[in-house]
């Protein structure tokens, strides 16, 4: 086998796992983002989060 | 009064929801850096020419050595978060290393990838126990195996305290790995960019190696911060269902106490 | 009976993964070998399918004294005895459990550790599918011991001593087997018929005695 | 219904706990098992379930619709010291498993695991790992398993330890409830369970004489 | 002699399960922790005895004759859920090594294991496997562990569980025996301990409001 | 603290014979090589060390994730992290009775198992000796392992997983020194006095991982 061959699949390899990494800390940010904004919309939230503009009183 | 100051300022970093406003400022800028670094990474590496004796397989270097430093230093940013765990007992230290310990095994396994392809041309084998490559695998294991340990244990705190003592005792490995290609003669090249008398390699490899294993570091820290931030969204999505669950079991515990 | 296999392979999928963790251990102990052994390939070719062989049994005894203690403990084996389903297939079930969650990602794995050892193709398959054919024989083997250590006191080491006698076989079945593949003179299918018959056997003997030991260890 | 106790003895090590214990209880009834420790109340609930193996005597079990030769510890339900759920699991996969694994005899049917959850008053909770309950909430969802599959007859070894004083009137409830079904309830405690109609069975333990095989 | 609980808060998991609770027992008396399952008391009774840190606040220790800033856990005892003896050891083996084990503070002496045992009334199976015991008699030997080491706290959780009632006067006279001689005593119960003097904590559990630290 | 050691020593001979069990696998794990290498007695000799210090290191394993959960579930570690005494002690404490319980019967094992892998009197006494300076070693790194198991729903597994990377070291050097005891060339010293500082490093740093572990774990 050419030494290409090596080099294509050292590069194609490292990609590989690097955009499965991205991906899946992309994935997990968007789940987690959607899961927090669904609670909220249920109107559960933090007792220390800064309470939304019309309860200051 | 300027201590008070200091220390509010520290305290509000330590806080998490700082963090999070810190993080989704920064972290766009991250991604495009560590982009274009590895752009003028990535031609460096294909304009440069081939080294006489290894060939073109030379090349191979670019992504192996940027990513087995990188697998070292993910676990001594695990290290240094586990004492913070430990001593300040600070939460944003507990995400630090869970997260950090997918992306350290996926940097180690890239190592050991590009390690074998390149292997394969220059020794004749995909794989040999030697002293260097084997503590390599170790550290995968050893992250494969605090990642298991992550997911045993459902109370997150916990985890991260138990967790923390172990990648501080599991930090023995780090030397080992760096120093075995001097302790033992193996196959393995010794160390010729990071050494004590200064850098031996050739400036045609250096500047592409540098520009790359810089870009790896960006994206290990743009990865981190991100996975970071998942994980406390995560906690805190746990901790409000908690709660919700909590408030209404007090509800139905008033009513069945007046009930009786 | 489906809900006792789904719970089993929940629970060893959950309590920090059982199949994760038992191939990770398998891989753990065969990566250890060379550093023994010294990095010679063709002597870790030879003792390969040997070695491969004793990891899948450590880490298939390693989880298996557990199988009813921990049912014991919390009370349902209280439960599970007093149920009308003959005990002998609820033991059965709980093995078929444990072999999927614990023995099937063993054999799975095996194949990379082969490499590892760097065995050549036709040991790697022989090794597997003796692995594939002998390993529901060490759960069968240890579900009697598992149900003798229940009514003791930390049973876990006694489960091995009456666990491994009976392993034995099996292990040098399995082994001699996975060698006949290889070396030429020795013929594969002998040892390997005896293997399926020992599992066969096993299969039904198990679980009988392990229902026997639960029904009389009762208190 | 009737759940014949005839003769009943046990050994337990070496040693007769207890001896030629009878009693009959019909659907509806009660019984209470009431001692000092040691006086071999849950040695006899035990014996009752099947669990261990009488010296002599036998339990039978008999009602329309079943074998004559049934396994009296079919019919019954038996919640011991311990709870009998996996700290590792959710409440509601625990209560989950227990309800098909038992599975209903005939003759009535169990609720779903949120009712039965409800009906001990932690219904909200049902999501979380049963290890993470407190010692009573623990208790209590252990109860709940007795709900989500029917069995005419309950055997409850000191049901109300560690409860709180609202649980303790809920349990009450819950068994007046079986009881008015037609269900027996066969139970050893230390604290008034507060039945009006239970009839109470006194253990002596060794005060009954400890006689050796040998 | 002086047990001062300064601002205490703790998490269990991620919650905060009570804040700021302070209180201070001198010796020879006496509190009594009530309230709901699940209301912190088990998790009140582990912080004070040093075996869950506290999320806030501290435990302070003061008597003649010790160092200002010994550790409180040095001067309890703790009585859990869980028994701390092993099923395979004899009682007295059991009791012999808490007694050395543990050691006597400064300031009293332990009773022999025979008499321990003697005083929860159960002097005559001491050579038995603690394994082998009932489950109220196994509670008894648990508690015979406080007499055999002196300590001048006792923090006891639930007691009496799976007692009878004659051992629950034992207990209770146990108790006032150790609060006489100047001991301290903390327990969390369900049923009243019969101690007259005892002040009382209600837990309120979450009512105190359950803050994220996220 | 001789009242610790004393309860562990005595639990450990009671419950079965950890000592036993621990040599029963030894046994079985050097006596399957043979089956993988052939007959070839030279070749039997030439691997014995390695073999039999592999073979050591895995009964070592089994009974090491149990050290501090037997404690936890009955309560005693309440107990026991309440007390004056420096915990790292009562770690050591539980450790030197645990390797006298488990481990000690392995090295006295070793002689036999030497004769059967038909290693020399000189090999055989270097291994014995090599093992009973490294076995301490791993109970150590082991306590690290079974602490942190201590918060685990199900330790087992995992625990050896976790352990087995950082015994390696022990292993490496233990061989070694084996193996210059009797080839020519190579001193023995030098690997043999590195193994006794792992050893000795291992006796402070595990006692105190693992008391840390322990603290933490606690709830
Ligand atoms: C799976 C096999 C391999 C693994 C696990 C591995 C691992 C590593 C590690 C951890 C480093 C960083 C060392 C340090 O910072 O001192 C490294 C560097 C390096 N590796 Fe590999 N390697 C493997 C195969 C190879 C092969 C086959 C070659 C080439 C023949 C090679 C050439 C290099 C070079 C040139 C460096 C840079 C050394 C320096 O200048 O510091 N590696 N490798
Ligand atoms: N190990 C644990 N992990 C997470 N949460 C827990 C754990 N143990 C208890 N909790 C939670 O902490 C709260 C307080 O529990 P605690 O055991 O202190 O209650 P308690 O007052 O002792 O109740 P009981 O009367 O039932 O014993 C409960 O709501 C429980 O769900
Ligand atoms: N596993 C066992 N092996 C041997 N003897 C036992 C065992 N369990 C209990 N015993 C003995 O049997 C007798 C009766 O025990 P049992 O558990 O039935 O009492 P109990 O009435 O339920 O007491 P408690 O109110 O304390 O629960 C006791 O004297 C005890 O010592
Ligand atoms: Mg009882
Ligand atoms: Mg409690």
């Amino acid at each position: 086998m050419t030494h290409g061959f090596y080099i294509a699949m050292s590069y194609g390899i490292a990609a590989l796992i690097s955009l499965c990494l991205i991906t899946w800390v992309w994935l997990d940010g968007r789940a987690r983002s959607k899961e927090l904004a669904e609670l909220e919309a249920s109107g559960i939230r933090r007792r220390s989060a800064p309470k939304p503009e019309g309860e200051k009183a | 009064m300027p201590q008070i100051a200091v220390l509010t300022k520290l305290t509000d970093l330590a806080n998490p929801t700082r963090f999070l406003g810190l993080a989704s400022r920064i972290l766009p800028w991250m991604a495009g850096i560590t982009a274009i670094l590895f752009a003028i990474g990535l031609y460096l590496s294909f304009a440069g020419e081939g080294d006489y004796q290894q060939g073109m397989t030379v090349r191979i270097m670019y992504v192996h050595v940027p990513a087995a430093w990188l697998s070292m230093m993910c676990y001594s940013v695990m290290a240094a978060s586990a004492i913070g765990t430990l001593v300040w007992r600070h939460p944003l230290a507990d995400v630090s290393h869970k997260a950090a310990a997918p992306l350290g095994a996926a940097f180690t396994l890239i190592a050991l990838a590009t390690g074998s392809l390149w292997g394969k041309p220059m020794w004749g084998t995909w794989w040999v126990w030697d002293a260097r490559l084997t503590s390599v695998f170790v550290l995968f294991l050893m992250y494969l195996g605090l990642i298991a340990l992550n997911r045993a244990m459902d109370d997150p705190g916990k985890a991260a305290r138990v967790s923390s003592v172990l990648i501080l005792v599991g930090f023995v490995n780090i030397p080992i790995i760096k120093f075995s290609v001097e302790w033992w003669n193996t196959l393995h090249q010794p160390a010729s960019v990071i050494r004590m008398g200064g850098s031996t390699i050739d400036s045609t490899f250096l500047w592409p190696l540098l520009m790359m294993a810089i870009a790896f570091t960006m994206l290990f820290f743009t990865l981190h911060i991100a996975a970071m931030r998942n994980e406390i969204w995560r906690r805190r999505v746990s901790a409000q269902r908690r709660m919700a669950a909590r408030m209404a079991g007090q509800k139905t515990d008033n009513t069945v106490e007046k009930g009786a | 009976m489906i809900a006792l296999l789904l719970r089993d392979l929940k629970l060893s999928v959950r309590a920090g993964g059982g199949a994760l963790i038992g191939v990770l251990f398998f891989t753990t102990v065969v990566a250890v070998i060379p550093f023994g052994v010294g990095p010679d390939l063709n002597l870790l070719s030879r003792i390969g399918p040997a070695i491969v062989w004793i990891g899948a049994l450590l880490s298939a005894l390693l989880g298996l004294d557990r199988m009813f203690q921990t049912d014991r403990e919390d009370g349902s084996l209280d439960l599970i005895l007093m149920q009308e389903h003959p005990l002998a297939l609820t033991v059965l079930v709980k093995c078929l459990a444990h072999w999927l969650g614990n023995g099937l990602p063993l054999v799975i794995a095996s194949p990379l550790l082969g490499l590892f050892m760097n065995m050549d193709e036709v040991a790697i398959g022989a090794t597997m599918l003796t692995l594939l054919v002998g390993t529901p024989a060490l759960t069968f083997i240890g579900a009697v011991g598992a149900a003798v250590a229940v009514a003791l006191p930390r049973g876990g080491l006694l489960v091995s001593i009456l666990v491994l006698p009976l392993a034995i076989p099996v292990l040098i079945f399995g082994v001699s087997a996975s060698y006949a593949a290889v070396q030429d003179p020795a013929p594969f299918m002998p040892p390997f018929l005896i293997l399926v018959a020992i599992t066969m056997f096993f299969a039904v003997l198990g679980p009988l005695g392990a229902a026997l030991a639960l029904r009389n260890a009762g208190d | 219904m009737r759940l014949m106790v005839e003769a009943l003895s046990a050994r337990r090590g070496e040693d007769l706990i207890f001896r030629d214990i009878s009693f009959t209880l019909d659907g509806g009834q009660s019984m209470v098992l009431t001692g000092r420790n040691g006086s071999g109340k849950s040695t006899l609930l035990r014996a009752v379930s099947g669990l261990l193996r009488p010296e002599s005597g036998r339990v039978i079990w008999h009602s329309e619709g079943t074998d004559a030769d049934i396994r009296a510890a079919e019919a019954c339900h038996y919640l011991g010291h311990r709870n009998a759920m996996k700290a590792e699991l959710s409440v509601s996969e625990n209560l989950g498993f227990w309800k098909s694994f038992i599975g209903d005899f005939p003759g009535g049917h169990g609720v779903s695991v949120g009712e039965a959850a409800e009906a001990v008053g932690l219904g909200d909770i049902a999501h979380l790992p049963f290890g993470y309950l407190s010692a009573g909430q623990q208790r209590r969802m252990a109860f709940a398993k007795l709900l989500v599959a029917w069995k005419p007859v309950w055997i409850l070894d000191e049901p109300t330890a560690a409860l709180d004083v609202s649980a303790e009137s809920v349990f009450t409830a819950l068994i007046k409830t079986h009881l008015s079904q037609g269900g027996i309830v066969l139970a050893a405690t230390h604290q008034p369970l507060g039945l009006e109609n239970a009839r109470e069975l006194k253990m002596t333990g060794f005060a009954g004489g400890t006689e050796s095989m040998w």
